[in-house]
């Protein structure tokens, strides 16, 4: 029992999570990438910001017609940056070949997606595998001293 | 991890919708399904009471917008109450406060409604 | 957005999370497992049961000297049962090695803990692998028609 | 996730042990410097409040048996108040309901200290 509170600001924690790419597995998405950016002591505002751009990218995985069986959480910290990459095995290129495409609409909340995730995190880079599925990095960067 | 929706008559034309939870891609239909069946029903003036909202993604505020283009067909509008500092945020930062009426109490809202 | 809540009941679901294997990161295996065991409208007692086996099973690889850096936990539904593995990387059988062996008082809470795991899950099992880690497998299953 | 302790002084030699939260390897140390800071200060008669705890695992009934151990020794004791039926159980399984006294209100608990 001696292991408490030593670790509390390790420079590298890396949690993973692998969930089924449907809606109701959302939010546990959302609460592991909270529960590692708690770790680094970001405001509340910057933890909900985390959840927030979690949310949107597991949101467009969901709603990309050839999403992948599963969507990967990876969350890392570092100590300049909380780390998040969220990976599905879907299928690029093939969008519309099913023929149901998404409407103007949904198009445009789409956007609001992938808008919300580039305005929340300081730096995101998409990696797009033809047959492998798509690669999503967001990067949260700690304030000078933040990470304890 | 889930929403309650409570729908209720206000002053009026008015309908005031309560939700609490979070609304996400998994919550939203539901919020869009009570939505939609009172516009259904002729409704087309709505207070959207936000204030128990924890938390809100893209697809609630799809749901939101959808909702309110479909009262704006009818004349209507759609007011929302929210006092979350996180919420009132992501309407910023979408421009979304442009397009809705936000106020910080539902008596406001409903009065801004006409 | 036409996705939702269709597959609410669905008969096989799988959740995998990798954790440190610190004492900070235990709530969220649990937290993770209860998301789980949701799915399968358990009674709210049973889902504090499964939480607190997992607990206990966590605690198990995180008081063990040997553990590995990372715990494995996964999730299962099955029409019948919550499958619940806990894995760890961790060697065994080399206890008592490294000198520093529990006291008789800590080897008491331990055996609370297996006591717990065995007494609110329905079936526990070991899997020890000398130099790969050991598996824990608890199996909470539902009483019928609990399924949905 | 975390635990709350607050400490303060009851009628008499006793004192009550406030403790909100989820109680587990993480947090039960915290739990267990508070209770051990008390029993080095010569307090020999406990009642641990649990009735916001949410939560206890294998760690946590160490750190209360470890704690009514100690107090045992100078002839104290520890008592629980407790209503949360989960926990209630876990004591039950247990067989610590036979080690511990356990009571629904703080007056009882601190009634049959002594
Ligand atoms: N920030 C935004 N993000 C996404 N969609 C938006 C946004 N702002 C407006 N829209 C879209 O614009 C429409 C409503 O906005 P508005 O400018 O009021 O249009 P209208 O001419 O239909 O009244 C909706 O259909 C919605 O899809
Ligand atoms: N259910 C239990 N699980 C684990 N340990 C227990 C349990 N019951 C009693 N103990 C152990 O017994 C001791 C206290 O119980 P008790 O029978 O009152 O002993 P004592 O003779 O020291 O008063 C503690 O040291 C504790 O480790």
């Amino acid at each position: 029992m001696n292991h408490a509170v030593e670790n509390e600001n390790a420079a590298t924690d890396r949690v993973e999570l692998r969930i089924p790419s449907r809606p109701e597995w959302v939010a546990l998405a959302r609460l592991a990438a909270a529960a590692v950016a708690n770790r680094l002591r970001l405001s509340i505002d910057e933890i909900e910001d985390v959840k927030l751009a979690v949310t949107e990218a597991c949101t467009a995985v969901i709603q990309h017609e050839n999403h992948g069986d599963f969507i990967h959480l990876t969350c890392e910290t570092t100590p300049q940056a909380l780390r998040v990459r969220v990976h599905d095995s879907g299928r690029q290129g093939a969008h519309g070949e099913n023929g149901q495409m998404m409407d103007l609409d949904e198009a445009r909340i789409a956007g609001l997606g992938v808008f919300l995730i580039r305005t929340l995190m300081d730096e995101v880079s998409y990696d797009v595998h033809p047959q492998l599925g798509t690669d999503l990095l967001m990067v949260k960067r700690l304030a000078a001293g933040q990470a304890g | 991890m889930d929403i309650k929706v409570n729908v209720r008559q206000g002053p009026g034309d008015c309908y005031v919708v309560d939700l609490s939870g979070e609304i996400d891609v998994y919550t939203s239909p539901k919020v869009k399904d009570a939505i939609g069946e009172l516009i259904d029903r002729g409704v087309y003036y709505l207070v959207i009471n936000l204030e128990k909202v924890r938390y809100i993604d893209s697809t609630g505020l799809g749901v939101l917008i959808g909702g309110l283009k479909r009262v704006r067909e009818h004349g209507g509008s759609v007011n929302l109450v929210c006092t979350n500092l996180q919420i009132k945020k992501i309407f910023d930062i979408t421009g979304l406060v442009k397009i809705f009426g936000i106020f910080d109490t539902e008596d406001a809202a409903m009065k801004a409604l006409v």
